[in-house]
């Protein structure tokens, strides 16, 4: 019934977010994606066959993920899925994936529970970013032994999984490790003001705050608390990473300030600094964390596709489950026995708006 | 004592940024007794004019602010001639209806242009740029210019509404287009009026909030805008002071809350008062409970 | 002074006026007359400008009025106390009358005619404060007369003036009526209280489903057995 | 034997005193005309005998079947569902809905069926629906409305609305009956026409009947008693002679010559 | 009776169309959203279009339903569990619809509909903060337990008994409350009775949607439950004719057909179905159907139209 794939063209889906409440990440994703498609593409794609996208919209409603993965495996007949972006779209898909035999793969999705949960591994999901507790855990550690503080104050996204992933996992290390967690306070996606909170927190005694969440509220969070006089170490995570986190928290108040990320721009690696350099002139102006792990989940998936024995969504994912040492824009890393990708963090230090050093912490 | 004080600025600044878009809210909900949802797109238009104003054109704050509420006035007008005037003799709900897509339509035809991701202000420099440190307390110029603008707004608007000839017309459209019509009024032209000052309101809001918290994104006009809407029920929608105490009121609610109390339960509480509220003042703190005559 | 020509009107497939012609002269109290759905109201609305024709035209002191709206129309002089009374429910008695007199500016004039009106509904006055809306019936039908009389028109449509009003009043409107008319206002009345209306009438028209049938001077009408008969009982 | 005493009841709005300590007695069976001048608080006092207002002190009792059931503080439609029926001064019909459907509406109370048969359209429900809808299309009959009972309310002409309104408040089984102005809008003829009628149906449902009305040749001619309020204060009441001659009414309402109305 | 068989022959043609495998599994996402839609559309116009009052909290009874059927499964993951899911998640719906209905009933039009949505908004921010519902990250791995019998099941069900329901003298209460609210409680209707009845019953379905979501798509958290569902929901009636089923059940075809048309635009999408939006209202401000219905007998008129001018030819 479908129509079969053209006999010199493979098909890719797109499935994701790009309109409704988190419409910037996957629009952010795709951007990096399609970049990717078009470099491979402009090279020969994969044996003389060129890729092709099948993108669609998922509305940021899981529900809509779900339906259209059955459209992208069922009817379009494509060989892989990427995307969507957030955690909650891409489970959904995942039930889809099993029954279809088409691997899955996310740039962002990064709750524990996407690629393996209670019941065993998802064989048909793979991500390629940290997971939750990974960089929770990480940047925990990081406030306890780099920076030596123990009395943390967190104010989490408590509107995506995100936040509550990286909230959950960051207080129970830092409490294990023998810190206290002073306050916790939330706020939702797309708030402008953070005063009352961090009037409330003001007079406490604290010595770092941690926000799990995205640059877009964190930049603002980072100008008002400076704005109020508070004056501690501000960590995050790679939700932290764009080149907006400067303009909306403003360079004097970016002091201080210090979150995980998969690659740094101060990196001197020549694939870095290639993609940078690419991104701008297709896009006129700076990636962040979402173009670039876009990036590399689409070659990601194409390097899966090209090992590929069959050109069957069965032997792309045995391909994909056998990446080892792939080099991609956010670090080089191998895919473990639990679909996730093993890399290295970096822990980024912002002084006076600019970067000033990178520390990698490894696993 | 200090921390209540700067909650105090704090609540006093929120609460001007949602009775400012409450007030245009109030309007247009007064003459066409419309849930205008397109209003706080309107916002966001107004904002991204200003946006490109400053970091585009170079131009100051003010010139900025003109052009914006100048634009957004011309977009409410046409919205209302394009969209809303070929309803008039349809039911509220389905103009409600239009007024939705009239919301998509803005947001993701923005979100076309310029894509979701977030753009971020100029910084401001000179006066605008200072703030006033009291022992702890810090207020700063934008938070008072905020304020300001907003109260002389405020002020304008009721005087215009309650002792103008325009302002006569456009209670007596509200209530009856025909009659107004029979008293020799132009029907069209005032409804076009008052979504005009409705819009430059709005307008003058998202350059506001883009120069004061420094951040915009196509769809940064719905949460706000829902909050001001409730602000303007909150008050008795339809009466001007009402939309500036429920704008006040509410930024006081949510700073107190997320000051004091569980920051995750904000919003529930700002709802749960609403809804108390309105259970014991069925039409708003300051609305008249009205019973149809039988 | 107003001629109405051929006037067709629908309302969605109902054909509620069909060819209707009439003629009001400068000077005169015409009165339209018939049973309830006759198109009475109808004939109102389409020359004041609240309902469009699908043909014919109206001429206003000459010119061709047909495609101007209702309030261009009362520029020019007209005024309408609608069916239903429309008053401005929300507003106060005193707001409804200043709003009749919305396009005139001598402030002067407008205090005077305020006390005019005054004076012929003294309950008016006593109520100047109170919303319309709460007025009862026949206060409400007062309202909307006196502030069809703030405009000071030189024609003035009346839709029913005398319903709901205690028999004192009835009597009161008629008075006024020709008191208006004798200071040089133009009236076309359309009334169910037949026997007084045709009483000040210098000409009347009677319709039927959605056409004139009859046409006369007041007391011609009064005499015809069938007007007698479908109109005034008894 | 009375049917329905209304002690000395007030109703205040703001500074207004629209009803003030008005008392009155209806006999079983009688039509009793209500007139005052505009704005007398006619309609006000038929809004507090129907619940629409609360009365702010007084007392309203209706004497059904030898027992006394106080209506004050009741809600409208418990009121209603005690006997007593009423049509608006301006016409409330269910606008949008059919003559017919106007007509079941009301008839509600008699449907016994809960709504487990509702949801199913179990035996119960299609027995009382075929009664109530052949019940309501005798009622519409007298009004000579049956023929119509598929045409929208709104689309009848104003006569028939006025008719269709009375038909409405019959279906609701009344042993009282209020009407509020039922012959304002309508010429001699049709307001005869409205006479004969009235006359009909409360032979034939044994009503008790009050109505409002400054149509003098209708309230003449058929009340056997009427009360005049003036500012919401019953001032007389008597026979229609009596009143016809009374100097106060005459002054506050009739005018002098009330031979021509 | 030609119901009965025209039910039973849409089930079997789809469930055979299923099982040869002519309707793929998008297909049958696309009529599993048809059919919640449908559950959710027509039993909000009970409330809105029916009874008249405003409501924008439709997302909110529906999330308590699917959460509390989730829930349940987790827990029982058979059919008795999806079942019990389903009812207990039904009532608890209506409970809470009920509950609201009684306090909100002196409100009216706008005000009505901010308390509505408020209330809702309520209810959100308490599943976003609880334990059991896992906050943002929501419930994961929901056994998926609708197929088309289910789906089929539940939506007639629902369908016919609100139908039927309107059809009786209950539902003629409803409607006369939207007519004129004062005029209905003179002639005897209880309306504030019939206020929460048609809240409670519109709960009731709204919560049997949410959990047939629930148990279809695998994954549930707070923020799909959010004002613009309840808006969707909305679009729906308002599209179909307010006082319609059928209206409903057209709209929420129709929708699903545009949606999955505009899906080869994913970047214009939203401004197609924007523009879309406003063009119906302005050419069809009452809705599709108006206050109208189909109903069988005009397709047999329709059928019988045909055969006679066959006989005719
Ligand atoms: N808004 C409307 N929509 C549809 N039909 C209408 C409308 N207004 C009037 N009609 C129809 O037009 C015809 C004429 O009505 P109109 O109101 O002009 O009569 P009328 O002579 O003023 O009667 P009445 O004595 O009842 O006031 C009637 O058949 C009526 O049903
Ligand atoms: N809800 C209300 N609020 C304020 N005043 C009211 C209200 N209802 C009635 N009134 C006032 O009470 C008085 C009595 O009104 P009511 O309607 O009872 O008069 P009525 O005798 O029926 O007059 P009519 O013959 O003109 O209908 C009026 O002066 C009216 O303005
Ligand atoms: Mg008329
Ligand atoms: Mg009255």
């Amino acid at each position: 019934s479908a129509p079969a794939g053209n006999e010199d063209e493979i098909r890719i889906g797109v499935n994701y977010e790009l309109s409704g409440g988190v419409a910037s990440y996957g629009q952010s994703s795709v951007d990096g994606i399609e970049l990717a498609i078009k470099q491979i593409n402009e090279a020969g794609g994969v044996d003389g066959k060129k890729i092709t996208l099948v993108k669609y919209d998922n509305k940021s409603e899981p529900a809509e993920a779900t339906t259209l993965a059955n459209k992208l495996m069922t009817q379009d007949n494509v060989v892989a899925v990427i995307g969507p972006a957030t955690s909650g779209a891409f489970k959904s898909q995942i039930p889809v994936a099993e029954q279809n035999k088409i691997p899955v793969a996310s740039g962002s999705a990064t709750a524990d529970d996407v690629t393996v949960d209670a019941s065993g591994v998802k064989e048909y999901a793979f991500r390629i970013c940290f997971s939750d507790s990974y960089q929770g855990t990480a940047m925990a550690n990081f406030a306890l032994n780099n920076l030596s503080k123990e009395k943390a104050v967190v104010i989490m996204d408590s509107s995506s999984d995100y936040g509550k992933g990286l909230a959950d996992n960051f207080i129970k290390t830092f409490e294990e490790g023998g810190g206290t967690i002073v306050a916790h306070e939330s706020y939702v996606s797309k708030d402008t003001d953070f005063n009352a909170i961090l009037t409330s927190i003001r007079g406490q005694d604290f010595d770092v705050i941690f926000i799990p969440g995205y640059y877009e509220e964190a930049g603002l969070i980072i100008n008002q608390a400076r704005a109020q006089g508070i004056d501690v170490p501000i960590i995050g995570a790679d939700g932290f990473d764009s080149p907006e986190l400067v303009n909306l928290a403003g360079a004097d108040a970016l002091n201080d300030v210090y979150f995980s990320n998969h690659y740094s721009s101060l990196d001197k690696d020549p694939i870095v600094v290639q993609f940078i350099e690419d991104f701008k002139k297709e896009y006129d102006r700076e990636p962040d964390a979402f173009n670039a792990l876009g990036y590399d989940v689409a070659k990601f998936v194409v390097d899966g596709i090209s090992r590929a024995e069959k050109l069957d969504g069965e032997s792309v994912k045995e391909a994909l489950e056998s990446t080892t040492n792939f080099e991609g824009v956010t670090g080089s890393f191998s895919i473990d026995e639990n679909h996730n990708a093993i890399k290295a963090i970096k822990v980024i230090e912002l002084q006076n708006g600019v970067q000033e050093s990178v520390i990698t912490a490894g696993q | 004592m200090e921390g209540l004080l700067q909650q105090i600025v704090n609540g006093i600044t929120l609460g001007s940024i949602y009775a400012l878009m409450a007030l245009g809210y109030t309007m247009v909900y007064g003459i066409i007794r419309l849930i205008n949802f397109a209003h706080a797109d309107i916002y966001m238009i107004g904002a991204y004019v200003g946006y490109y104003c400053m970091s585009f054109f170079g131009l100051g704050f003010l010139p900025s602010l003109i052009i914006a509420m100048f634009i957004c006035t011309l977009l409410g007008i046409i919205i209302e001639k394009i969209a809303y005037r070929p309803l008039r003799n349809a039911t509220r709900i389905s103009v409600l209806i239009t007024a939705i897509g009239v919301s998509l339509f803005l947001e993701y035809g923005t979100m076309f242009f310029v894509t979701a991701n977030v753009r971020t202000y100029p910084e401001m420099t000179g006066l605008l740029a200072r703030t006033i440190k009291m022992g702890n307390i810090v207020i700063s110029m934008q938070q008072i210019l905020l304020v300001s603008i907003t109260i002389v707004l405020m002020i304008l608007l009721q005087f215009i509404v309650k002792t103008t000839r325009i302002g006569k017309a456009m209670r007596a459209v509200s209530m009856d287009k025909d009659a107004a019509e029979l008293m020799g009024i132009n029907v069209d032209s005032t409804i076009s009026f008052t979504f005009g000052l409705g819009s430059a309101l709005a307008g003058a809001a998202g350059v506001l909030v883009g120069v004061y918290y420094n951040s915009i994104n196509p769809l940064m006009g719905m949460v706000p805008g829902l909050k001001a809407f409730i602000a303007a029920v909150f008050g008795g929608i339809g009466i001007i002071p009402g939309a500036m105490i429920g704008g006040y009121f509410i930024g006081a609610v949510e700073v107190l809350v997320a000051g004091y109390g569980n920051s995750m339960y904000r919003d529930a509480v700002v709802f749960g008062i609403l809804i108390l509220v309105l259970i014991v003042k069925p039409s708003g703190l300051l609305g008249k409970n009205t019973r149809e005559k039988v | 002074m107003l001629e109405i020509n051929n006037i067709d009107v629908h309302y969605g497939v109902i054909h509620a006026l069909k060819g209707v012609s009439l003629k009001v002269n400068e000077g005169e109290i015409v009165v339209l007359i018939g049973a309830n759905g006759a198109g009475k109201t109808t004939t109102l609305r389409t020359i004041s400008g609240l309902k469009m024709p699908t043909g014919g035209t109206v001429l206003l002191n000459g010119a061709d009025i047909t495609n101007m709206s209702a309030q261009q129309r009362v520029k020019m002089g007209l005024s309408h106390v609608p069916e239903g009374r429309r008053i401005f429910a929300g507003l106060t008695v005193l707001e409804n009358l200043e709003l009749g007199a919305y396009l005139r500016r001598d402030k002067h004039e407008i205090s005077k005619d305020l006390d005019m009106v005054y004076q012929r509904f003294p309950i008016l006055r006593e109520r100047r404060r109170q919303m319309a809306g709460t007025l009862s019936g026949g206060e409400q039908q007062m309202l909307a007369i006196g502030r069809a009389l703030m405009s000071r028109p030189n024609i003035l449509f009346l839709d029913e003036p005398s319903m709901g009003l205690a028999p004192l009043l009835v009597q009161e409107i008629f008075n006024i009526i020709q008191d208006i008319n004798k200071a040089g206002t133009t009236v076309l009345l359309v009334e169910q209280n037949a026997n007084m209306a045709l009483q000040i009438a210098d000409r009347a028209y009677v319709m039927e489903t959605g056409s004139i049938v009859i046409s006369g001077t007041g007391s011609e009408l009064m005499k015809s057995d069938d007007i007698k008969k479908a109109y005034l009982g008894g | 034997m009375s049917i329905l005493k209304v002690n000395k009841i007030t109703k205040s709005f703001g500074g207004l005193t629209a009803v003030s300590k008005a008392s009155l007695e209806l006999e079983k069976g009688e039509l009793l005309g209500l007139i005052g001048p505009n704005g007398a608080g006619k309609t006000t006092l038929f809004n507090l005998l129907t619940g629409i207002y609360v009365p702010d002190s007084g007392a309203i009792n209706l004497f059904r079947e030898g027992e006394e059931v106080a209506l004050h503080g009741l809600r409208p439609h418990n009121i209603c569902k005690a006997g007593l029926a009423r049509t608006f001064q301006n016409i409330r019909l269910f606008k949008d809905l059919t003559v017919l459907e106007n007509v079941r509406i009301a008839m509600n109370k008699n449907i016994k069926y809960g709504f487990i048969p509702s949801f199913f359209h179990l035996p119960s429900y299609r027995w009382e629906e075929k009664q109530s809808i052949d019940d309501s299309i005798e009622l519409l009959k007298i009004f000579n409305l049956d023929d119509k009972k598929d045409e929208l309310a709104k689309n009848l002409p104003y006569g028939e609305q006025r008719h269709l309104e009375i038909a409405r408040a019959l279906a609701t089984n009344p042993k009282l009956l209020l009407l509020d102005e039922p012959a304002a809008g309508m010429n001699p003829a049709e307001t005869e026409n409205l006479t004969k009628i009235i006359g009909e149906i409360r032979e034939e449902f044994d009503l008790t009947i009050l109505l409002i009305e400054h149509d003098m040749s209708l309230v003449m001619k058929i009340c056997e008693r009427i009360y005049v309020l003036d500012h919401g204060m019953v001032i007389a009441n008597g026979t229609p002679e009596e009143i016809r001659s009374n100097k106060r009414v005459i002054e506050a309402y009739l005018g002098e010559d009330i031979n021509d109305a | 009776m030609k119901k009965l068989i025209g039910l039973g022959l849409t089930y079997a043609i789809v469930q055979i169309l299923i099982m040869t495998n002519a309707i793929t599994g998008y297909l049958q996402a696309t009529l599993v959203t048809i059919c919640i839609n449908i559950i959710l559309a027509v039993s909000l116009n009970l409330i809105t279009g029916f009874t008249g009052q405003f409501s924008l909290g439709h997302a909110g009874f529906m999330s308590i339903g699917a959460y509390v059927c989730a829930l349940i499964t987790m827990r029982v993951p058979t059919v008795y569990g999806f079942i019990l899911g389903v009812l207990l998640g039904a009532l608890a719906a209506a409970l809470v619809g009920c509950l609201v209905g009684l306090p909100t009933l002196r409100l009216r039009g706008d005000y009505l509909a901010i308390a509505t949505l408020g209330m809702s908004e309520i209810i959100r921010i308490i599943f976003l903060n609880m334990e059991i519902t896992n906050g943002a990250a929501g419930l994961n791995g929901i056994p998926q337990f609708v197929n088309w019998t289910w789906l089929f099941t539940f939506t007639v069900g629902t369908v016919l008994v609100i139908s039927n329901f309107i059809k009786s003298a209950h539902g003629r209460a409803c409607i006369s409350i939207r007519e004129d609210e004062i005029a209905a409680e003179a002639m005897g209707i209880n309306t504030i009775k019939y206020k929460v009845v048609s809240f409670t019953i519109g709960a009731f379905c709204a919560g049997i949607a949410g959990a047939l979501y629930a148990s279809y798509f695998y994954f549930l958290k707070p923020d799909l439950f959010g004002f613009l569902k309840s808006v969707d929901v909305l679009v729906i009636v308002v599209l179909g004719g307010l006082g319609s089923i059928s209206g409903s059940i057209l709209a929420a075809i129709l929708l699903a057909l545009i949606s999955s048309y505009l899906q080869s635009f994913p970047e214009i999408r939203m401004i197609l179905y924007s523009l879309t939006l406003i063009a119906i209202m302005i050419f069809r401000p009452q809705g599709l159907m108006g206050s109208k219905e189909i109903s069988l007998s005009v397709f047999s008129k329709w059928a019988s139209g045909l055969k006679s001018k066959r006989g005719r030819v």
